[in-house]
């Protein structure tokens, strides 16, 4: 099993939870985050100084998948984040040993 | 009751309640004014409405504050402003009052004496219609009451200009001085009936000095002594790199602010309103009602012209600026609320505002850092009124105005440093830089102001 | 004094001051008024006082308005709220109050002319007297002042259903058309004395147009204007999906709603309490109180109709809705705060309630987005405090007031539309999709409201 | 008219209006008074004004707990006190007002009857003048508002002592008993005439008991009821462990808990200053003067010694506990304003502020779970303040104020009792575990107070 | 070693601190997070609309151990975050390849 | 490649984002989380009650690196978190199977 975890825009949080439930994904971990990478914040004024933001907000979405889901998942959730523009963010797969329901004590895939 | 004594039981009553419509036959003569008793109750009044209202800006200052800085000093700014009012009437009660009503005519301080209700003048007939007749017909205590909120507003200035790393003892330390030393001793020179307002003065520069309901000696004087505190003090941690690049710390909740500024808002109708210091005549009714519009008309404009400057200078509207704008609007039309036609009203707000937008970066440039933009809206604007005055009221001198608010801005600047740094060596007034990582409310009160929210 | 001279200006104060004791020697006999300048202060401080609080509804609103909507477009409500009432105040300055109160008698449009106070005719004994006996016995500027907070207020009914997504400067345009054209053109037909007020009128329709406090002229006229704006603007991108589904989307700081309304509560007092022009006579006194009481009777009846209402229908008791029906039952009791007995204000109030909690839902049916549930409690709350001041008032009729309150909405409705679909055609109201999606805080004032929070 | 008619008529306003300068030649003598109808307006204006600001204090009750609650109970300490002044309201126009003043003197509890608006006595000369001297010459319906907002008080406080854990709808049921029955029995007692009025009592204890703006009847009466019902319901789950440890549940928004106390501050200047029940003389307005003052000190008071004791007990100083000082020192002013000289007041206050300090920690020894500290604020400080009144006014008996307290808190506690065990067995007043744990914002209402801020 | 995340319902963190602290766990992150999953919000009613709320509360704690407990601190969180409930959550277990405390510079199981 | 995470004091997070962009960082995750540990927190006093805070706020930073720039990686992060109190914090190494750019679509280190 893989975890896939990916940063993206908070924007596209629906999108994104709406193309990994299509892709067969039936859960998924949010956290609110920020970040930082080569996208610049936007210049702003505030109270007559210029500034730029330098941590931008983004959403981190972790997803554990089988291992033959992993490419199915990666590739949905990458065409709903897309913009096209920089700071659209990463997605990263991390090895994953086990998994357990904690409800039924299940391991394992049918624990997902 | 004879003829006899109901004509002179009359005569007296002609005297006293009838004393101007002399010639009463003549429908066009004035209307009788009301009874000195009337009178009486209305001036109290005033003072007791326009009272509780400015009282009220203590909760305003304190919203705009809290508004203003970040989650972890909210706490701080809170207790500051709960302490500072307490303070200021306490010390306006044991030092203050006589200190400032206590002078000598043309005199430069008051009497050290604790306040105490004298209401013994008023209570004859003829001791009223003097008292009446020489402005002072009211209950002492409302007189009193409606002082002492003026000085917790000159507090409140500091408060916010020293923000975020200020210890609070220290700086409770300093509002005793300021609300019954520093503050009541130049309020003597111009509500006291003190130098500024001598014959002398008059003759050397044109006019008595003028300021009806205190941009200078509330406004200006907080903002002087937060000017000093500010310097005394240095910026917060962080604000200033040495490259010259101005870190912004962002207001952790600007609609506190706002509510704050909303009450300041209608708290000013009673301290100008009030100023007026009198309601029960025709004339006094028609005075504040030109007090309210002249006072509101400035803040809208002061909000206007902050949001269009701002606007055009840095492409969008800063909502900070534009409730500053209201605060410096205000602070503007308070040395003459009532003389300026309307639109002069609308014009000296709209120059409050947008000095304000100006002077805010400024203060930033020099690296003084008023975490609230206190400086600009009181000191400047609280100048900027001051020195507009004969724009409206012929009776004012430009140069009467200049050499009045400078003399006070002098002693009050004087003043302050003394205590600042009296306090500075003696104890430190300043929270450590770790203390001000941490966020003062955890460090000098051992809790959060928001301990529930997850704070970035 | 001579005893002729003495007699004579008895003679004339017996005329001016007690006119109403001729019988004075009959205990039973109405107690003497007090005398014309008592009056003349009383009712100017009505004026004042009343819109004090009047004037702090605009933080009501404020508060109310930017508890219900999302944390990242509270800044931008607070910066219309803050603006709008200035607007409000040069408006009605500039353009308004003539517009409105320089209506001929009957007719449908006031003067061109920009607000000068004016205080001649109560300067002597007779004018003071012929004013008070017309209701115009007070300081001019404190008539003024109390009309302007009015107008603020139907501005303030706008900017809550427009929120989230109307851009700043096109709301603010929209703001000036209403509250100096819109709003005192209308107002004119009946607190003018214009055409609603017309003997032809009353001979038509069974009696005059009758709205005490405005539950029509200014608040339904907030809400038809808010209306159509909804209408022009489009709901909020994602509030309503294609197959009907409605996206809550959750006010971000229910206590700061809480407060809002209790602030609009309050100034309710100076709202209606003002409206009876007067308070120098026992007789105004006591009506004064009558119109507090109902005021307060009608909302408590509108929060308890409310809550009683959504624990019902939903199950549960919604906070939101009943601070709804707060002001659906203040709105209710306006048209008519004086006649009511109390039960009936109670359960005019209480309709007010029940109107809120069913028609809040059917907007959403219609796909009208309306944040803050303003068209409920404005305009259909004012329409029916408006149809039922007969209920109460048997002076009035049901045709007069369904033909003045149609009559209102067509006019506000057309010119709104007018003002909405120019600004939309010339300049564009709306704020972009994109801008709409990261808030209008960042997007329009590149600022956080709340910038140290997290937010989910 | 003709002298004769002219004399007669003179002879009559003589009598009316200037009956106390009979010796009108002196003019050392009292002033004349104001006229009986302005007195009458001066006096329902006085109640109007006072009782807006009271009212404005359930926005000062709602803001204060909820910045003490947690933020998952926020929503719904905003419904309870929105829905409790509503139910105050209309339970004292139904019961309340008449069971209150509408006992004998002497008696124990007045008539069951629906209140209604009655000036019939004010509207002759003669009756006018006897209203005036009786202490009753105001609109009927301004004293019932009056009145009517301080029950709101009494039910505010029980509100805050119980959040968290209470049902909603079984704290209304509560609160309309408490609103409509008992404090207004025990209000009887003393403000309707009653029994700890009578001459009897005042034989056999030394004095009448005294409370003039309610320390024991509004304030006292709330802790009482607050107590049994803490008692009743127990503590918050999780609040007490076995171990005898305490775990605290910080407030969720400390600024919103010190807006809450600046409101009631400003609240407290009608409480008190509008329970001396007259405007309309010079004396009566220095006595609401003086009130003004000695509300304000005691409060600062309060303040400075909660903010010192805390200092020096805890190492820090408490903003929490401040804010309750400041509550505290004027709940102990609140049974005797007036009379205190102004060493005393600061000195009541100042004591109001360390009772609070000392006992909120008491209460969790005692594992009495007080949320916002309501009962040492209210019901410690309140006994306090009644017990003390003998110290500044020589007409009160140290006996009688003890008899009087403690007979009410006889009553009230018994009465809560049996209201709340009542409530317990036939509907539960407690909320589930379960729904303490998710908070009852989500449980009862089904909604969040801050729904988009991320909470820890 | 291997990093064990949970993610649980907030009303048991106390529970699980207490549980994993009983199985010889010294430290723990603790992350505020959303989730979804078979759990389904409870229908809610908002000025007279139906909704469903999509993304729930929950609590994700990380707990980096040694190889040889990791069933004992599984168990642990398991047992004390159980209700028996749809949503009680998971448990994931990835592979950590070092730790170093940053205080000391030590290395490996030493930094736990 | 691996994820370097570190939990360090809040005071620290600037003095960090400067570090490991000096060490050719060039894109970070941070996250607010409470964490508890040998740590205790201060004792406090709220309304007269005696208590220990038992999570502190604490700052959460991922960052994906190449293999080769582990070790320079965390040595930045010590350097810049460590105040040499206990409560410094830990700096986990878990491994990364892969990273996706969701503009581009990159995979592998190209994508960091
Ligand atoms: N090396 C990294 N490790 C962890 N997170 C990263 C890294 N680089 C970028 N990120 C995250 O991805 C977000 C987007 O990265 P950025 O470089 O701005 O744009 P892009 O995704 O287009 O390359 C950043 O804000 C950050 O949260
Ligand atoms: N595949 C997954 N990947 C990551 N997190 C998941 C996944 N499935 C569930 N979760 C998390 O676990 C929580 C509980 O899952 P859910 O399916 O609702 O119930 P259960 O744990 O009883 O199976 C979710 O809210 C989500 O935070
Ligand atoms: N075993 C662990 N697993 C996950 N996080 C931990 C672990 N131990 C400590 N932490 C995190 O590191 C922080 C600091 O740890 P602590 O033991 O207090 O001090 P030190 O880092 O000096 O050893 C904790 O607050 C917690 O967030």
């Amino acid at each position: 099993m893989k975890l896939v975890t990916a940063i993206i825009k908070p924007a596209r949080l629906d999108a994104v939870k709406t193309a990994v439930l299509a892709a067969g994904v039936e859960g998924a971990t949010v956290t609110d985050v920020r970040g930082f990478g080569r996208q610049k914040g936007k210049k702003e004024v505030y109270r007559g100084t210029v500034y730029e933001p330098d941590l931008l907000q983004k959403i981190r979405i972790e997803i554990a998948v089988e291992d033959a889901d992993v490419e199915q998942v990666v590739e949905a959730i990458r065409a709903a984040a897309r913009s096209g523009e920089i700071g659209d963010g990463k997605i990263f797969i991390t090895p994953l040993d086990d998994v357990l329901r904690i409800r039924t004590g299940e391991r394992g895939t049918t624990a997902l | 009751m004879t003829l006899k004594s109901a004509l002179a039981a009359f005569g007296a009553v002609s005297f006293a309640v009838f004393a101007a419509p002399a010639f009463a036959q003549d429908a066009a003569a004035p209307p009788a004014p009301a009874d000195d008793a009337t009178i009486f109750v209305f001036n109290t009044m005033l003072f007791l409405i326009g009272g509780m209202v400015v009282m009220f800006m203590a909760a305003g200052f304190c919203m705009l504050e809290v508004g203003l800085v970040r989650t972890k000093n909210a706490a701080t700014i809170c207790v500051k402003n709960l302490a500072l009012y307490s303070v200021a009437g306490l010390m306006f009660w044991l030092l203050g009052y006589n200190l400032l009503y206590g002078v000598e005519d043309g005199g430069f301080i008051g009497s050290f004496a604790v306040w105490g209700a004298d209401d013994a003048a008023t209570q004859s007939r003829d001791g009223l219609r003097a008292a009446l007749d020489e402005g002072t017909g009211y209950a002492s205590g409302s007189d009193w009451f409606f002082q002492m909120v003026f000085v917790a507003t000159a507090a409140s200035i500091v408060s916010g200009t020293l923000a975020e790393r200020i210890r609070l003892w220290p700086f409770l330390a300093f509002v005793a001085v300021l609300t019954g030393v520093i503050y009541p001793i130049q309020a003597s020179w111009e509500w006291g009936g003190g130098w500024l307002n001598a014959e002398w003065y008059a003759n050397l520069f044109g006019a008595e000095f003028s300021d009806f309901a205190g941009s200078t000696l509330v406004h200006a004087t907080g903002g002087f002594a937060a000017l000093v505190g500010a310097l005394a003090l240095g910026p917060r941690t962080g604000k200033y790199s040495e490259n010259g690049a101005v870190r912004p710390m962002p207001g952790s909740s600007l609609p506190l602010a706002t509510l704050g500024t909303f009450i300041l808002w209608l708290g000013w109708f009673g301290f100008n309103g009030g100023s007026q210091l009198a309601l029960g005549t025709i004339s006094d009714a028609i005075d504040v009602s030109t007090i309210f519009i002249n006072t509101n008309i400035a803040a809208a404009a002061g909000v206007m012209a902050a949001m269009a400057a701002t606007q055009m200078l840095f492409g969008k509207v800063d909502l900070t600026v534009a409730l500053n704008g209201a605060i410096g609007g205000l602070v503007s039309i308070t040395a003459e609320p009532l003389a300026p036609a309307i639109w002069q009203a609308a014009m000296i707000g709209a120059v409050g505002g947008i000095i304000v937008t100006l002077t805010v970066p400024v203060l930033d440039a020099l690296k003084i850092d008023d975490v609230v933009g206190a400086i600009p809206a009181h000191l400047f604007c609280g100048a900027w009124g001051t020195l507009i005055v004969p724009f409206s009221n012929a009776d004012a001198s430009y140069v009467a105005q200049a050499v009045g608010l400078l003399s006070i801005g002098l002693f009050v600047t004087t003043m302050s440093a003394i205590v600042w740094f009296a306090l500075k060596f003696a104890v430190g007034v300043r929270a450590s830089a770790e203390d001000e990582a941490v966020g003062l409310d955890v460090a000098e009160l051992g809790l959060e102001a928001y301990p529930e929210f997850a704070v970035r």
